[in-house]
């Protein structure tokens, strides 16, 4: 695969509940994009957007954000998924040759909508759905107890995540304020309320509001707007099946894919080696682990062993990933941001020393049901 | 730099107004199974990635695309779902060409599949939502919500479409007659496809003109259906794709550009669409697909159209802003039979969105379409032989509009 | 909006299928919030509240904007130049519903216009004088506001638009 | 530029949607409507769907509408569980007073696992691996809620 410069960037600080219109909001993470490249309006030849219809509440989300979203009168799409998905597709339009300069922008406002009902809207809707046992909240319980029944893990030793990912958060002055906390304690997380047994409330990333842009260009323009871009140079993505009866949840198969499709592309052949810093969407503490398992950052069973704080022996989300604040279609996007901000070295008060390779990665599902993986390098 | 992407394959399932005998993913898997049967050299192991789209306001289902996995064969695959309103099926087609020539390692076959079930759900809350959300702001402004109501009920069930035709009607000096004639066209020639909604082998003008008014200028009997239904294409390759099939349809060139919000516009601060016939998006994108096609001359060099056009104004107003004819001839054109099954130029022989619409998937199927007569393959095939056809979507709130151009000889001209 | 029309379709060869059972479901919008940024609206509607209209132009392509717009979709930048709109213009596009009287059951016209203010370059829909007949509708149609008596700095200051007399030369636009 | 003004307002209508089940899962719902758990299984692997489904997944194969259906017992096995006080409904998630115990339970026969509420449990008698029994609901109706949950044998 070719490689693909990201030559800008933004994203709006995470608020719980924003004082932002919701245009406002996709204009000014749009612009500043732009202003962070030092390019104008008419420099966009592709715009994709990742909005969801159920989150913003209306029919063709995409249709009023046009104007807002600098795709008037460009080839404009839009991917509903996470924003990493709509990456991968404005990687895919740099890689055909048709484009020289990829918008892409993603979020939503989680004060606006009714979180844990549209995500019920995910679940079969002959079957599973009429009597809702089956929810994003039973799922994450599931999903953590079926990992630690199987490797013998103590919620403890998944809390501990919960506490690192917050403790960065702190450090992260775009994080939501609501997450970040520089002591935080274990038994903090322990003794907060039940969400789904196992999973305490401390342990999810809280849905919020937020909308991040991206700048996508093939290397020879990327060599001509930015001296210090970072390299897409490697992509996966897959989906594994539905029914959570059916599914081993103790792993990920669907990661596992897309991490050997990712590194394949890339020429990666030991991650736990290669790989300096990590940027996971864990929507539960518990994921990570499960995630840096599957793509080989760590033995089966052995995630919380793992290093995984900024100065350790490979740091995952250092920006305090998406338990630092998930603004739904957002965070996807938001993760690779954080990991081409490491890699510029940009990443003030939690960067990574010497950062060179890193990965990144989105979901979407029901214990995260489809992934997908990027991997990362800097320029220099 | 990309490769030479062709469709191989297209499917269909059976359309109707209430597919009541199937959910969501088992009327998708009907589609899928009806593009792979016309490919008997290509199994589900052959397929390397997924694109999926539909309208998701109309089915009540969030991310739809999660549910279907095994009934597509996606398990374990990747996969990419695309939605923008009704040209979704096109903004579909247009990802699965970008998956395929994007070269990404180990996928070279992808299939896109786009679907809706309208049946399921509340046809026109779903549509009235595209914009509640902006007449909410109205209220704001100190507009009195029974007036915000009246301000709507002009475009009501069919939206601002009925505003287009309006300026339309007036721009080319038509009347009702020559839309109602585009109407006779499409469900006569949908008569003939045995997947279609409306079939209509006996319909006459007179008829069409005896329905009341929905909204002026549009009538009961020319506005499209609401359907249930399903369409997936098969894209690969071009080396793969000659083995799989005898002729197939190169895709050469793809666009879907976006204008501004018609009539409301966002934050419902009124439109700089003054005339929305005008569609720079549709004129752009048509621009962006041709000279990726090579095509300097739509009129000569186009043999077969697939337009979207839910009414027939639409239908009119495509093929002109789309290159095929002169502004305001299209009507003359229809009236003569250039566009009919055999003429010189035929326009929807599949009967075109008028007469079928399962809105998430229309957008697919007219590149479906298009690439089927390419392929000769069609199950309303025209006499003459196709060499060069348009696929074209148009959806959003009159803004969005995807144009793809596919071919029976790959464009080598390019890159 | 379909219980209020008249409804008549055309017959078509139908093939039944077998009808399966149904699970209920709802999307419930009533629990949803839009959040919207009205800061460039206030202007706006004070000058409204003194029977004046004001639109917002573009500093980067100098199109004005009535009623004003958060951005510039052509430059993506915020416009924020006011400028004097004009209280005639003319109607861009129009259409009739036909609505039933929920009381009588007669079958209603319902215009419904979009007008081009003289002055700026987009259009906002617009309700006309209701003794204006249907049928007198054209586009080109120059037409007036009529303001509220009262304004009190909202957009029903605008109360309806009146007809004015079409002194345009070209007298073709009235055929249709 | 003067102070910032953004306004709120809310959602005003609902949008009602009615789930065509199709004819595999009509067969499993007019099983369920006379107390019987019945599902499919696939020719080529020979996996147990319950409910029952059109196509395998694993060998991509489609399952024909009148074949190869098979009866259950209302037993099964508990393969996982959690423990929430959350409701969560098409309208909103609500925080209740009283835990729900949800299970996931593989029916004695069949591949796959349903997920439903495990009654008159307390919390810590639930041992995944321990055997369930099917409770019905007294006046079945065609309905995913015929089956109220499972209780220990």
């Amino acid at each position: 695969m070719e490689k693909v410069g990201i030559v800008g960037y933004n994203q709006v600080k995470l608020y719980s509940d924003a004082n932002y219109g919701r245009y406002e909001m996709i204009f000014e993470a749009v612009r500043g994009a732009l202003d962070d490249a030092g390019l104008k309006k008419k420099d966009i030849t592709t715009a994709i957007s990742c909005t969801n219809d159920y989150y913003d509440g209306r029919t063709i989300s995409n249709a009023f954000t046009v104007e807002v979203g600098g795709g008037y009168l460009t080839d404009e799409s839009k991917v509903e998924m996470d924003g990493a998905h709509a990456v991968l597709y404005g990687l895919m339009r740099i890689l055909s040759g048709n484009h020289k300069l990829a918008l892409i922008w993603g979020g939503s406002m989680a004060s606006c909508f009714p979180y844990h009902s549209t995500r019920l809207y995910e679940v079969d809707p002959t079957w599973e759905r009429p009597i809702a046992c089956v929810n994003d909240i039973t799922a994450s319980g599931f999903q953590m107890r079926a990992y630690m029944e199987k490797f013998g893990v103590s919620s403890e030793d998944i809390a501990k995540v919960a506490v690192k990912n917050r403790k960065n958060a702190s450090k992260n002055p775009l994080a939501l304020q609501e997450a970040q906390d520089d002591n935080i304690s274990v038994k903090d997380v322990m003794e907060s309320d039940v969400y789904a047994d196992p999973v305490t409330e401390l342990m999810v990333a809280q849905p919020c509001d937020g909308v991040a842009a991206l700048l996508l260009a093939p290397e020879k323009q990327a060599l001509k707007i930015t001296d210090n871009p970072v390299w897409i140079t490697g992509v996966g993505y897959n989906q594994e099946t539905y029914y959570l009866g059916d599914r081993n949840l103790a792993e990920s198969k669907s990661m596992e894919l897309a991490g050997k499709m990712a590194f394949n592309a890339a020429g990666i052949i030991d991650p736990r080696k290669e790989i300096d810093v990590a940027e996971l969407f864990e929507a539960y503490a518990h994921e990570e682990i499960i995630f840096s398992e599957a793509l080989g950052l760590a033995g089966k069973g052995q995630g919380t062993f793992l290093k995984s704080e900024i100065g350790g022996e490979l740091p995952i989300n250092p920006s305090g990933g998406a338990i630092g604040g998930n603004p739904p279609c957002g965070t996807g996007l938001i993760r690779i941001i954080e990991a081409a901000k490491q890699l510029k070295g940009e990443a003030n008060g939690y960067q990574v020393n010497g950062a060179n390779k890193a990965i990144a990665s989105g979901q979407i599902g029901m214990c995260a049901q489809n992934n997908i993986v990027f991997v990362l390098e800097g320029g220099n | 730099m990309g490769r030479q992407v062709a469709i191989a394959s297209a499917g269909f399932s059976e359309h109707a107004s209430k597919r009541s005998d199937v959910n969501i993913v088992e009327l998708v898997s009907e589609a899928v199974k009806d593009c792979l049967k016309k490919v008997p050299s290509i199994s589900f192991d052959d397929i390397d990635a997924y694109v999926t789209g539909n309208m998701p306001g109309f089915e009540g289902a969030n991310l739809p695309e999660l549910w279907m996995t095994d009934w597509i064969g996606a398990r374990n695959k990747p996969l990419m779902r695309v939605t923008t309103g009704g040209t979704t099926g096109g903004s579909v087609g247009i990802a699965g060409y970008y998956s395929v020539t994007a070269g990404l390692p180990g996928i070279d076959t992808v299939l896109a599949v786009a679907f809706e079930q309208q049946s399921q759900g509340d046809t026109s809350v779903g549509l009235g939502n595209v914009a509640y959300g902006e007449i909410t702001v109205l209220s704001q402004l100190g507009v009195p919500f029974g007036q915000v109501g009246r301000l709507m009920s002009g475009g009501a069930a069919i939206g601002a479409a009925a505003y287009q035709a309006t300026n339309y009607m007036r721009k080319s000096k038509i009347n009702e007659e020559d839309l109602a004639r585009v109407v006779v066209q499409n469900r006569h020639n949908a008569a003939k496809t045995w997947w279609t909604h409306l079939k209509m082998p006996n319909l006459t003008i007179e008829q069409v003109l005896d329905t009341p008014y929905i909204s002026y200028p549009l009538r009961y009997g020319m506005v499209c259906p609401a359907s249930d239904g399903a369409c997936a294409v098969l894209f690969t390759i071009e080396e793969k794709a000659k083995d799989i099939c005898d002729i197939p349809a190169y895709v050469n060139g793809v666009a879907s550009v976006a204008h501004e919000t018609a009539i409301l516009g966002y934050n419902a601060s009124g439109s700089a669409q003054i005339d929305p016939s005008e569609q720079l998006g549709a004129m752009k994108s048509s621009e962006i697909a041709y000279g990726q096609a090579g095509i300097s001359f739509p009129r000569k060099e186009i043999d077969y159209a697939e337009v979207y056009s839910p009414f027939p104004n639409q239908e009119l107003m495509w093929v002109e802003k789309l290159g095929l004819f002169e502004e305001t001839t299209a009507p003359q054109m229809y009236e003569t039979g250039l566009t009919a099954l055999n003429g010189e130029l035929p326009v929807c022989c599949s009967g075109g969105v008028n007469s079928t619409n399962a809105i998430g998937a229309s957008a697919l199927e007219r590149p479906a379409v298009a690439a089927l007569q390419i392929m000769g393959k069609a199950a309303n095939q025209v006499p003459k032989t196709v060499h060069t056809a348009i696929g074209h979507g148009w959806g959003g709130a009159l803004n969005f509009c995807t144009m793809m151009v596919l071919s029976d000889e790959p464009q080598r001209k390019w890159r | 909006m379909s219980k209020l029309t008249q409804r008549k379709s055309l017959d078509y060869v139908k093939k039944d299928y077998k009808e399966t059972r149904k699970m209920s479901g709802s999307w419930y919008l009533t629990k949803y919030k839009y959040k919207y940024n009205i800061t460039h609206m206030q202007p706006f509607l004070s000058k409204l509240k003194e029977k004046k209209l004001i639109g917002l132009e573009c500093s980067g392509c100098n199109t004005v904007y009535f009623p004003p717009r958060f951005v510039c979709g052509k430059c993506l930048i915020k416009p924020d130049r006011w400028v004097d709109v004009r209280d005639t213009g003319r109607v861009s596009t129009f259409v009739i519903g036909y609505l039933k009287d929920p009381e009588t059951g007669e079958i209603q016209e319902r215009p419904s216009v979009s007008v081009h203010h003289d002055g700026a370059d987009t259009t906002s829909m617009a309700e006309l004088n209701p003794e204006v007949d249907a049928k007198d509708i054209y586009i080109g149609m120059p037409v007036k506001v009529h303001w509220n008596e009262e304004p009190s700095g909202g957009l029903t200051d605008i109360e309806y638009y009146d007809i004015i007399e079409d002194n345009s030369e070209d007298l073709d636009l009235r055929e249709d | 530029m003067s102070e910032k003004v953004v306004v709120t307002n809310n959602g005003f209508v609902r949008a009602e949607f009615a789930f065509w089940v199709g004819q595999y899962m009509d067969k499993f719902y007019d099983a369920l409507e006379s107390k019987k758990i019945i599902g499919n299984s696939c020719p080529k692997c020979g996996k147990v769907f319950i409910p029952p489904r059109k196509i395998c997944g694993g060998c991509n194969e489609e399952i024909a509408l009148d074949e190869n259906w098979v009866d259950l017992p209302g037993t099964g096995t508990l393969l996982n569980y959690t423990i929430t006080n959350y409701k969560v409904s098409d309208r909103a998630a609500r925080k209740g007073k009283n835990s729900q115990i949800v299970g996931i339970v593989q029916i004695d026969g069949g591949d796959t696992a349903i997920i439903y509420p495990l009654l008159n449990m307390e919390p810590d008698v639930v041992k995944i691996g321990m055997k369930l029994n099917v409770v019905w609901e007294e006046k079945p109706k065609g309905h995913p809620s015929d089956i109220k949950g499972f209780s220990k044998v």
